[in-house]
C-alpha cells in the first residue's frame, strides 16, 4: 500500500490579496485538493525559487501567509491577484485530531498554521494566545476572536497587551484554566520553552516546527530533525515525539546539511 | 525456517534490503532511521570533498508513477560527515559510503575517508544525470571508469561498488570495464535523465531543467539491465530502480540482483518499505519452498 | 480563431496529432480508424522487404503507467502493404511509411516503394529495442545512420524522418549526423529497452525476454530528448512518449516538438484521443491567446 | 480520462479440472476481478505460448473452456490440477445489456463465452440452441438447460438433435418464438449465415468474433476487422456495427497482417 498519495501539483492563479500587517500577505487561491490543519505546501515562484508554507485557509479557496524574509517570500508578498504560483502538495502531518480544552499558541506567521486548527475546534473549547514583536505585526487576531472563546496578545515592547513573549502569555493563562492540549507554532526557541512548560505542568502539547526542505515528500531528508522527516512526519510533533528528540531547539541543519545552531 | 542473510562482496547483511543513496542519507539520525525501518545495509548519500548547496529549489517534481529529481549533489563535504559516520554507526548495520569526484584521486581519497570513518564499504557514483562534470559523462567512458576503480582500490581495503547509469547503449561494456579493474560489485541503475516542463507555467519545473526519473517507471530498464549485467559478469550485481514492494524486489533478484537497494520507495511506502519487503520475501520463500535467499538470485535466468 | 494547423518539413496537417508507427498502423482498416479519431497524420507500422511473424507471444505486458512490448515487427512485407496504404489513402491525411532494414540499401529500396505507395513521407525506424540486428544497434553509431540517410535521400523526393532510440548517450551526435545527411526530421523516441519477470513464473513475460517500454513512464525521457535535441538540431523535431492527453503533447511541444506522435495513448485512451487534444489545446491556446499553434513550439526555452 | 483501466495480470493455479468433451477441458481458478458475459482473457503458458480465451465462467472462481487445437490449446487441456497460468484482461467488450426474449446460438467453443450471457439473463426469458459436430462434442447442455427455458440442439451428422447446423436450429426456433434479441458465438461462417438470418427477419443480434491477437490491449491492431480492434470494440459485435463491415465472414489476417480468406 502507497503510505501517502501522490501530491497534487498545479500552477494556480491568485484570487485575492490581503495585507495581513507589516510585510505579511495573504494570497487566495481557488485548489480543491484535500487538506488537514497544519499542512503546508511548496509554493513555486517560478525563475525564482520553491519555498514550504502552511496552508492558512483550507476549504476549496486555499490560503497562505507569507512574510516577507528574502528572494522567495519578497517576491510573493508583492504577488498581485491574477498572478500565479505553482503548488504541489498538501504535505505533512497536520495537528492530530483535538478533544476537550485547547490552548493555541502562535508566534509571528506561525498563527497561518494555527488557525485552520482553532477553526476546526467548537470555538467554546478554544482559548488562543497571540504573539508578536510589537502591535503592527499582530496577526489574525479578528479571525482568531471570531474561532475562539478567548483570544489574549502578547507584545515584546508591551504595545499591546502582555508585555511578553508567547509563552509567557501562555504560562499566564495556563495558570487560569486547565487545558487538555496546548499546540503551538512559531520560532523554535519560543515552541522549545513552550513544549518544557508543558511537560512540567503535565499538559499533552502539539508543535509545528519548521526545517530546510528540498522535495518536501519524505524523500531527500533535507529536513531531518533527529531520525525524523519534518515535511512527511511532521512539521507537527506531539510532546511525547519531542521528547526523545536532541536537535529539537538546539540545532539545524544549513543547505549543505552542515549542522547550525539554533 | 528461511534465511534472509546475504554476504555482498565480503559485506555482511542481515537481509538483501539496502537504502539507496542519496534518499535520507545525509544525517546520522536518518540513517539510523533507516536502519529502525528494517534495512539490512545503509547507503550514503553521495559526498564529495567539499559542501555543496546542490541546485536551487525546485528540485522535485512528484509524478504518480515516480519521481523526477535535480538535487545537484548537496552534501555537507567529507570533512563534515564525520560526525554523521560516526553516529549512523551506532546503527548496527553495515554502512556504505557513497562519493562523488570530478578525478579518479578525488575518487579515491574520498573513499579512503570514508573507509577511515568505518564505511563497510565503498560506493561511487559514477552516474548522476544531472550535476554537470560529475556523473554521467564519467559513467559512460569505460577506460575511465577503469582508472577511478583502480585508483580507489590501490586506496582502500574495503570492497568498491561501482554505481552505473542506464543512460548509455555501453552499459555493458563499462561494467565490464570496472569488472576488470577490480569492483567488487555494480550497482544498477542510477536515475534516467529526465524533464517535466510544466504547460501553465511554460517552462521546466526543475531550477537546473534536467534530473533524474526514478520510481516504479524506471522499474522494467532497472530489471533489464541487471538481466544483462547478471549474465555478462562475474561480480555480484545490487539491483535498484523503482522497488517498493517484496514484489519488486524479488523481480530484481531473479534477474541476477544480490541484494537490492530502495530510494523512492522510501518517500512513497515510509521507511517501514524494508521491513515490509522482508517480511513478503520470507512468506514468498516459505510458500515456494526456498530456504535461503541466494536460491532465488538469477533463476529467471535459463 | 486558433489554428492547428501545421506544416511539417513540408507535409501539410490539419494538426499536429500524428499515429506513432506500430499501433493500429498494419492495415488499412486500422489507419483509416485512426484518421476517424481525429490524427492529422498517419504513421504506418514499421514494414520491412519480407512478410514477418515477429516474436510469438506474449509480446506485452500492461503496466499501471505504460507497456512493455515485443511485437518483432511483424509486419505482411512491403509488396504485401501497398493495398493497405491504398485503403488507408482513402482517409485524405497524409500517411507516413515507416520502414526498417539491415542495411543502408534496404531502407532505401523500402522508403523508394512507400513513396510509389502515394505516402507523404518516410520515417526510418533505427531504434527498435528488440528485434535482432535491427535497430538500437544501427541507430547508437552516427556513421551508420548518416549512410542510411544519404541512401535514402538519394532514393526518394518526399521528406525523410529519422526514428532515433533514447537507449543511448549519444543521441545528439546520432541527430546530428542524420541532420547533416539530409534527414528532413527528426522523430523521439522510440521505447526503452526494459524486462518485467513475473515471480510467480520465475522468467521474464516477454516470450523475446526483452522489450521496450512506452506510455506515461517514459514522457519524462521523451520530453527531455525533445528538449536537447530542439536546442541541438535545425530540423524540426516529433515528439512521441507518453503523449495521451492536452497536457502532455502540450509539454512536448513547448519542449520544441513541431508535432506529436501517440502510440501507447491509444490503447489507454482510445482512438478518439487524438480529438480530444485537439481540442484540448485549442481551448488552452484561447485561453492563453495563442493564434496559431506554431507559436507554443519551443517557449519553454528561454 | 482513461478509456479502460490498465488489466490485471496474475499467475494462478488451476484449482479444478473438468472434461467437457473430447479435447475440451474446462479450467477453474480464483481470480477475483471484475469481468462481464463475453469478455477474454489472454491466457499464458509459460515457455509456450499466451492465447486468448473466452471467459466461460465469471464471479472470484473464473474459467475457460479450451479446446486442444494446438500447441498452447493442447499444454492447457494436459493442465492438471495445481498447475499455474498466467491470466492478464480481462478484455474487450462484451454482450450489451439484454432486455426481453433472447435466442443464444453456440457453436463449439463458442459455447464457452455465450454461457455467462445466458446465466445473465432471467432463465424464463432464454432459449438456447447449441450446435456440434456430433453427439460427442456437444458441449454445456447441463448446464444450458439450468439457465433456460428451452435448449435444443444440432449436430452436423445427426447424432443428436436436429440433423443440420446451429444457424439451421435457428431458423427453426426463429419460427416458433419471437424474440428480442439473438446472441452468437462460434465459427465465423457461422456467425455470418446467422448474422444474414437476422437481418431478414429484422431482429436485433451480438455475435462473438475471433481475430489473431497479440496485445490483447488495443494497442498493435493485429486483431484489425476492418477498423476495429476485435480486443477492445469486440469480441461481441452488435448486428448493426457488422453491417459495415466488408472482411466480415470473409477475411481474416495471418500473423504477419496478410490477408487471408476465411
Ligand atoms: C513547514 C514550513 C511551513 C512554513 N510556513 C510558513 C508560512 O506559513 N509563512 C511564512 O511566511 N513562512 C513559512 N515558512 C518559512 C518559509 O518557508 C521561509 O521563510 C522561506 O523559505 C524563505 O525563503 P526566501 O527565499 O524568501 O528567503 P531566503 O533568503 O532564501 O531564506 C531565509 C531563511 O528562510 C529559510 N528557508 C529558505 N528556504 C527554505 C526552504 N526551502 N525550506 C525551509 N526554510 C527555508 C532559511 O532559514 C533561510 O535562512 C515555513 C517553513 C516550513 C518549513
Ligand atoms: C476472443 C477470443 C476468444 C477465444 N475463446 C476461446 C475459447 O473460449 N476456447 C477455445 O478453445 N478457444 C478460444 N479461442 C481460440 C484460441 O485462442 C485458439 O484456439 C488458440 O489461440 C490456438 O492456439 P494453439 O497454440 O493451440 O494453436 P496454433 O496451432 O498456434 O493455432 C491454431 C489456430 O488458432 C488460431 N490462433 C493461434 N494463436 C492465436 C492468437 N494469439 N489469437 C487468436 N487466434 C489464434 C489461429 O487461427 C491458428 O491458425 C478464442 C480466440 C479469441 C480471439
Ligand atoms: C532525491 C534523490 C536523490 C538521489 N541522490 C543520489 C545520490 O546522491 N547518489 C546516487 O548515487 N544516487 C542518488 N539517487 C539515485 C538513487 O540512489 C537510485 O539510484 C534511483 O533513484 C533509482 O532508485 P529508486 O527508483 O528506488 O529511487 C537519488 C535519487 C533520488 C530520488
Ligand atoms: C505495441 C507497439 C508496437 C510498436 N511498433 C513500432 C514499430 O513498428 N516501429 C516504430 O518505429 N516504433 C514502434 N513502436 C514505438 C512507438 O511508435 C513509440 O515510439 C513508443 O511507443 C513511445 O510512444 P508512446 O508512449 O506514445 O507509445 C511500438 C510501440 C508499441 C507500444
Ligand atoms: S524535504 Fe523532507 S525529506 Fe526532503
Ligand atoms: S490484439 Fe492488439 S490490438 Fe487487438
Amino acid at each position: 500500500m502507497i503510505d501517502v498519495r501522490p501530491a497534487s501539483q498545479a500552477m494556480v492563479a491568485i484570487v485575492s490579496r490581503n495585507e495581513e500587517a507589516k510585510d505579511v500577505v495573504t494570497l487566495r487561491f481557488d485548489w480543491d485538493v484535500p487538506a488537514t490543519p497544519g499542512q503546508f505546501v511548496m509554493v513555486w515562484v517560478p525563475g525564482v525559487d520553491e519555498v514550504p508554507m502552511s496552508l492558512s485557509y483550507l476549504g476549496a479557496r486555499k490560503g497562505i501567509t507569507v512574510k516577507g524574509v528574502g528572494e522567495a517570500t519578497n517576491a510573493l508578498t508583492a504577488m498581485q491577484a491574477g498572478g500565479m504560483i505553482g503548488v504541489r502538495g498538501p504535505y505533512g502531518r497536520g495537528y492530530r485530531i483535538l478533544e476537550g480544552k485547547v490552548l493555541a499558541v502562535g508566534g509571528g506567521t506561525g498563527m497561518a498554521s494555527l488557525l485552520p486548527a482553532v477553526e476546526a475546534v467548537p470555538s467554546a473549547e478554544v482559548h488562543t494566545a497571540i504573539g508578536a514583536r510589537t502591535e503592527a505585526e499582530l496577526l489574525f487576531e479578528e479571525r482568531a476572536k471570531n474561532a475562539s472563546a478567548t483570544v489574549r496578545v502578547s507584545t515584546d515592547d508591551g504595545s499591546r497587551g502582555l508585555h511578553g513573549n508567547a509563552v509567557q502569555l501562555a504560562k499566564a493563562m495556563m495558570a487560569e484554566t486547565r487545558y487538555d492540549v496546548v499546540l503551538g507554532c512559531g520560532p523554535e526557541r519560543m515552541l522549545y520553552h513552550l513544549h518544557r512548560l508543558c511537560l512540567e505542568q503535565g499538559i499533552p502539547c502539539q508543535m509545528s516546527l519548521e526545517r530546510y526542505m528540498r522535495c518536501g515528500a519524505g524523500l531527500c531528508g533535507s529536513c531531518a530533525l533527529d531520525g525524523s522527516r519534518v515535511c512527511r512526519e511532521g512539521p507537527v510533533f506531539t510532546g511525547e515525539e519531542l521528547k526523545g528528540m536532541r536537535e529539537f531547539g538546539k540545532q539545524r541543519r544549513d543547505e549543505c546539511g552542515r549542522r547550525v545552531r539554533l | 525456517m528461511t534465511s534472509l542473510k546475504v554476504v555482498l562482496a565480503g559485506v555482511e547483511m542481515e537481509n538483501p534490503t539496502m537504502l539507496a543513496s542519496g534518499i535520507m542519507g545525509e544525517t546520522g539520525g536518518s540513517l539510523l532511521a533507516m536502519a529502525k525501518g528494517g534495512a539490512g545495509a545503509l547507503v550514503t548519500k553521495s559526498i564529495g570533498s567539499v559542501p555543496r548547496e546542490g541546485h536551487k529549489n525546485p528540485t522535485l517534481v512528484e509524478l504518480e508513477f515516480g519521481y523526477i529529481n535535480a538535487m545537484g549533489l548537496p552534501n555537507p563535504g567529507i570533512e563534515a560527515f564525520r560526525d554523521e559516520m560516526f553516529e549512523a554507526g551506532k546503527a548496527g548495520v553495515p554502512i556504505v559510503g557513497s562519493v562523488f569526484g570530478a578525478s579518479a584521486e578525488e575518487f579515491a581519497s574520498l573513499a579512503r575517508r570514508m573507509q577511515e570513518y568505518g564505511a563497510e564499504a565503498v560506493e561511487l557514483n559514477l552516474s548522476c544525470p544531472h550535476a554537470k562534470g560529475y556523473g554521467m559523462e564519467v559513467g559512460t567512458d569505460p577506460d575511465v571508469v577503469a582508472s577511478i576503480i583502480r585508483e580507489v582500490k590501490e586506496a582502500v581495503v574495503v570492497p568498491v561498488f561501482a554505481k552505473l547509469t542506464p543512460n548509455t547503449h555501453r552499459l555493458i561494456d563499462v561494467a565490464k570495464a570496472a569488472e576488470e579493474a577490480g569492483a567488487d560489485a555494480i550497482v544498477a541503475i542510477n536515475t534516467l535523465r529526465a524533464m517535466k516542463i510544466d504547460v501553465d507555467a511554460r517552462r521546466p519545473m526543475l531550477s537546473n531543467r534536467y534530473g533524474g526519473l526514478s520510481g516504479p517507471a524506471v522499474r522494467g530498464v532497472g530489471v533489464r539491465c541487471v538481466y544483462e549485467l547478471f549474465e555478462a559478469l562475474k561480480i555480484p550485481v545490487i539491483g535498484v530502480g523503482g522497488i517498493e514492494d517484496w514484489r519488486s524486489a524479488l523481480e530484481y533478484m531473479m534477474a541476477g540482483a544480490a541484494a537490492v537497494q530502495i530510494g523512492s520507495g522510501v518517500g512513497r511506502m515510509g521507511p517501514q518499505v524494508f521491513g515490509d519487503i522482508c517480511s513478503g520475501i520470507s512468506a514468498y520463500m516459505a510458500r515456494n519452498g526456498f530456504q535461503d535467499i541466494s536460491q532465488v538470485v538469477g533463476v529467471a535466468h535459463d
